[in-house]
């Protein structure tokens, strides 16, 4: 129920604070919730990383679609 | 009843208020177009010459933002209504309200940067008037500008046929979420600029390689409200493609972000018009032409029927509905 | 749209009968009418909204409670949602004072580190949201910021919901940003189909998909379609930090009763940024409508019009629901749509 | 540097404003009479036809006095700056700023009488805008019209020849003094009222019988500020008789009642012209003809020099001199 | 130092009021400084009568002023 | 204009060297302005003004505590002169609050009448003025009612004036609306030429036709040019009112030091109406400017530029003594012709 939006890590600052890029635009966040590092992706909620997101899950959920799809073709 | 902040936002609630208030006129019509049209402005026919009048009065908060200021936007905003109307910008008026206390240093940044908008936009102020309001009853400034020009052809925003195409001449949503980020404290700085800007050179340009029969500008309500306008005095139904829509990747982001749909919030820079299909790629290229047209993009048609429809990017369907009130950023 | 075709076609393939399943997001509902899901959907499977967004719920005695702290001076800080809920005489954006729209409650610190006065920020939300307050709260905001906590949680309201008995419901869509930092253990003890869903269109159907072919197979269980972000266990830094600040508690809900431990209030060890107990404010508690039917038309047993208070005691201006507050709710429609004629 | 109330009751603290900040446009002129003459409005030839185009924003309190109300100044204070450059009024803007919260029945009032206003002058409101501000934002309601007209012959207030009469329309002071005195609570009631109205008919009339050097209509800083304008920019001197001025009895027992100069104080329905002499009487007849012109009267002369004087009923002598500030009700 | 206006009483009225006529103009004031008569003139100063003005006296300044001109045209 | 020429000449005839009058009354200044008076008479016959305004010599403490008033959320009502006055940080047309003008203190008790919020009348005035307060006083005003009594009286200051030594003064025209009230007893003391005028342009010509005669035949006493209003003896029900009301007491005058029995104060039995003991507002007493040279250059014996706060410490903007308060004060005319330049 929280419209949250994920972003790129570009750089970690002092005070629980990191950049981050959602996409052409950038904006300094709070890290307090998460451990992450420059690089990784998070999921950013009222100015908060809520979550960090991982590359390997993403495509398990792509992977499920495929299987989906897969079930249609059959 | 009283007058509240939906009134102000256009959409439904501020058409009641004009139909049944804002309207009621028996003396709305000096001979062309009027007041019962409701079009970006009116219309006289003086001795075979179309003279298009318009007015706008400017409250934008803050009064300097990314990509502009309020005098910037009003001498735009004048200018562009004209233009809407197939009128050259010839002559803007100005007034200002301001509060005692105002600062003349912002005064003069404001007429000077309405200034430098008049030499691109090729109009002129000609005459002005002053008002200054005691402390407190008004807050900083308010900035009217009327406007003048000439109308080869006149054009209404009314007149979209089916089969028309729908361009619009350039990325939507810069201005309102400029705006928004700047009075909200997100900390964008310049990354999202408004887009306010004259457009009388593409529209020229546009209406010189084909077929206009229809042009707004997409202000406040922004696209999902002047496509609606045009639609529903067009008595036709208008299906716009998402793909289709030119959206800054920024400008998206910081939707996404705040929970506001670009379409619903102002342009001051864009057009959307309906063209002759025939005529549609030879418009768009010439607008893609003109400094403020680089991303115009063909983003609908005009069919039978009525409503606005967004095919979406997944096959569904929607209707785009004017918005009801300002946008406010939201978390869920 | 390729892509949107076949996945419709694989939906048409899978539902043999009626279907309905609620999701319980706001933010679902925005994108699922933002992409027109429903007009691709076949007939016989509607997907509805539940109680779904945690500003439609606050009751209006919170909202009272914000409007009192902007009429004795402070600087109201809140998400913009809030701006526009009616309390009993009115919502924030239609006083007088100074009231701001702040992204998050950080940004809400940062006006009280640069004023003299009071800035009292105004704590909606649900999981999501509350360790974002917490983990304020624990980097020492200055003296003059307090919080009104309103916070809530979704696990409670959907048990009071489901021992209202019979729904029409065959299963439920579960809110992925909640589970991201809450994860959805708490969600298996409920024994009806449930499957979590990102925000995606495809994100969505896939949960649609879930659903429909676990009803199917008989089952009555939590599965997760949004994997890339939601885990069984959440985000348990985030948890931890925000029940080192904040406790449960048994709270009300806009037409609702008191839901236990459905709420969050402040531990006494930070009871210093409590605004209540700061300006001696009381959340007056609006006495609850039992009429409101609220549940039953979530639940789909009932329509707006079956309820005595609906377009009488509750309309769009002064609504005692939520299902009255939210714009994608079923009696704030009903009742537009009925002015219109 | 701050804006202060001076800065807006005319006169000469707001004369510097004007040079030194708002008029500071380097596009301030569409081809015939511009900003730059600070006229009661612009001239734009367009083929052959002179376009008059001016702007006024109106913010006087109460919203309704004896005589009239915002509407009705809104529409002539524009109607009659058109006449004032000789131009016929033909197509108005109407644009609001409205205070949240703002009683929608009133509006409906506002907007009835700038509808029968337009009825007497002839004019038509063709297009609009409203904004609505957040309560505190503006007090109450802000109405801009800006209008254009036709000129057969320009009229400037600048062009004042030695020799020329001087020619008021009608009583002084009346407008100014009914809103002060409404405003400040003396319970005159209607016993003064504003003089509110077109004044397009007895200009059009006047300009039939003779010559009309130059036009002012005496709004704001009153008959003071307009003759003191029409003499410095025509580089003249206008000399008034005292005894010759019209002033109603009611007005004048007011205006000594207050400490108040009624020639101070702002008209909305009158005009100020200097005339051929071998014209004069003509014109005098002309206008008396009319039904705003019946108390008109000749009141002074044009000699070579500077300045504007006062010859005095005792045979004394003073300078007439614009007002500073807005007159305030005196008691010593 | 205190502008003052003439006026005639027209009308006496309750709680040491009358409304009196400045010329083409009424307007009640106070008469708590002055005994008063319907159709005697007062001198108004801050929406109170603060002297009957006798007609006698009116009269005998302009007997002044008819004296100094007389001088003149010796 | 036959008889304006004519008195002209006379003026002519019996001037026959320089005579400079002065009178002390704002209304006289503006009817000699309005007239264009001084342009008609002979070139040796100078007319001047003098501490003339109660308004203009209203010291800068007593607008501060008007101020003061107004920002405690009181209503402020006063004359309009009395606006544009400037005290310590700012005048009373240019602060937030409620500051109303009104033609009389009974409005300000209608005003009282109205409303359940204090209302404070700012009490300026000569003798002409007083008395209107104290009828308003004995009236029974309602309890949200007071004042802030500022009332001065002509003759102290005269005094105080004259005994600062020699003048080139010839002789004053008295204030004919203060001897209304006051009657001219008082000034009887004085041994200087004085004539009592009245307000219209005759009034004033006779006035100094009277006077030139006075001093030309060597007299020295009070004559009345004014006798359809003025009497010896003034309006003796008013000034006995004025007496049940205020007692006379020590103030200080703008720009002058504090003079003797110059004012009014409220008596004991009426001091529930005195809104700075209401409010516990003080008149803070500016610290006198020795340097103002006001009284020099009212006598005629100093220029404004003599004086070394002029155009420094005293300006149009922050005046220090009358002289730069009043509109026609030699001050504030030598400052803005400066500034012109
Ligand atoms: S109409 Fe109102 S009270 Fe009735 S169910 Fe709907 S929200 Fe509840
Ligand atoms: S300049 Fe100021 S201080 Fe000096 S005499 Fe004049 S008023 Fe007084
Ligand atoms: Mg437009
Ligand atoms: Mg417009
Ligand atoms: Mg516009
Ligand atoms: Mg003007
Ligand atoms: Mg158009
Ligand atoms: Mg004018
Ligand atoms: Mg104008
Ligand atoms: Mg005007
Ligand atoms: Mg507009
Ligand atoms: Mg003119």
């Amino acid at each position: 129920m929280c419209i949250a939006v994920p972003a790129e890590v570009l750089e970690i600052k002092d005070g629980n604070k990191a950049v981050v890029d959602y996409g052409n635009l950038q904006q300094e966040v709070r890290i307090d919730l998460v451990d992450v590092n420059v690089g990784e992706f998070v999921l950013v909620h009222v100015g908060f990383a809520i979550q960090k997101l991982s590359r390997e899950d993403a495509l398990q959920t792509r992977q499920i679609f495929k299987e989906v799809y897969a079930a249609m073709e059959e | 009843m009283k007058i509240n902040m939906m009134h102000g936002a256009g959409g439904a609630v501020f058409g009641e208020l004009l139909g049944e208030t804002l309207t009621k006129y028996k003396n709305n019509n000096a001979g062309g177009i009027g007041l019962e049209s409701l079009d970006d402005g009116a219309v006289i026919p003086i001795d075979g010459k179309n003279i298009v009048l318009t007015t706008d009065s400017h409250v934008v908060r803050p009064l300097f933002f990314p990509g502009g200021d309020i005098g910037r936007i009003a001498v735009c905003g004048t200018a562009n209504d004209l233009a809407m109307m197939g009128g050259k910008p010839l002559a803007l008026t100005c007034s200002m309200i301001i509060e005692e206390g105002f600062d003349i240093e912002i005064l003069e940044r404001i007429v000077q940067s309405m200034d430098s908008a008049l030499e691109e936009a090729g109009a002129s102020i000609v005459t002005g008037d002053t008002k200054v309001l005691a402390k407190g009853e008004i807050d900083g400034i308010a900035i009217n500008t009327a406007g003048i020009g000439i109308a080869e052809k006149p054009v209404r925003d009314s007149a979209l046929k089916p089969g028309d195409i729908i361009i619009v001449s350039g990325t939507l949503g810069d201005h309102g979420l400029a705006i928004m980020t700047s009075r909200e404290g997100f900390d964008f700085g310049e990354q999202i600029r408004s887009d306010v800007a004259p457009v009388w050179n593409l529209v020229n340009a546009a209406m010189q390689a084909g077929e206009v029969h229809a042009m707004k500008d997409p202000t406040r309500g922004g696209f999902s409200n002047a496509i609606n306008e045009m639609a529903e005095k067009s008595g036709v139904q208008v299906r716009i493609s998402e793909e289709s829509l030119p959206i800054r990747r920024s400008v998206r982001s910081a939707s996404e972000l705040l929970g506001i749909n670009p379409l619903d919030v102002a342009n001051e820079g864009k057009v959307v018009m309906g063209v002759a299909p025939e005529d549609a790629e030879a418009i768009l290229a010439a607008i893609k032409k003109d400094k403020y047209g680089k991303d115009a993009a063909i983003v609908g048609r005009v069919v039978e029927g009525k409503s606005v429809i967004m095919e979406t990017g997944i096959g569904g369907e929607r209707f785009i509905e004017p918005p009801v009130g300002d946008p406010v950023p939201r978390v869920c | 749209m390729a892509e949107g075709k076949d996945i419709k076609k694989a939906l048409d393939d899978i539902v043999d009968r009626k279907y309905t399943f609620m999701h319980i997001c706001g933010t679902h509902e925005a994108a699922i009418a933002k992409s027109g899901l429903r007009s691709i959907l076949p007939d016989d499977l509607k997907i509805v909204m539940g109680p779904g967004c945690p500003v439609c719920i606050t009751p209006q005695g919170e909202i009272d409670a914000a409007i009192e702290m902007a009429e004795k001076g402070c600087i109201v800080a809140t998400y913009g949602d809030l701006m526009r809920v009616p309390g009993t005489k009115g919502s924030l954006d239609s006083i007088d004072g100074d009231v701001r729209v702040v992204q998050g409650v950080h940004k809400a610190v940062e006006i009280a580190e640069k004023t003299d006065k009071e800035v009292v920020f105004i704590s909606v939300g649900f999981e999501t949201t509350a360790p974002t307050v917490a983990a304020a709260l624990l980097t020492n905001p200055p003296e003059n910021f307090s919080i009104v906590c309103c916070h809530r949680f979704v696990p409670p309201a959907m048990k009071y919901l489901l021992e209202q008995g019979e729904a029409q419901i065959d299963g439920f869509m579960l809110p992925g940003h909640v589970c991201v930092v809450a994860g959805y253990e708490d969600y298996e003890k409920f024994r009806v189909p449930q499957v979590v869903a990102g925000f995606e269109a495809d994100d969505i159907l896939l949960g649609l998909y879930m659903l429909v072919k676990q009803v199917k197979e008989g089952r009555a269980e939590v599965e997760n379609a949004y994997p890339r972000a939601v885990s069984r266990e959440g985000n348990k830094k985030a948890m931890e930090m925000m029940y080192r600040v904040f406790e449960s508690h048994d709270v009300d809900w806009r037409g609702f009763p008191v839901i236990p431990d459905s709420g969050l209030k402040l531990k006494p060890e930070f009871e210093k940024y409590d605004a209540l107990k700061k300006f001696n404010v009381e959340i007056r508690h609006v006495e609850k409508h039992s009429a409101c039917i609220c549940d039953k038309v979530l639940r789909g047993v009932a329509d707006p019009t079956d309820c005595r208070l609906f377009g009488k005691a509750c309309t769009p201006q002064k609504p005692v629901g939520p299902c009255m507050v939210s714009h994608e709710g079923a009696c704030k429609i009903w009742a537009l749509y009925n002015q219109k004629r």
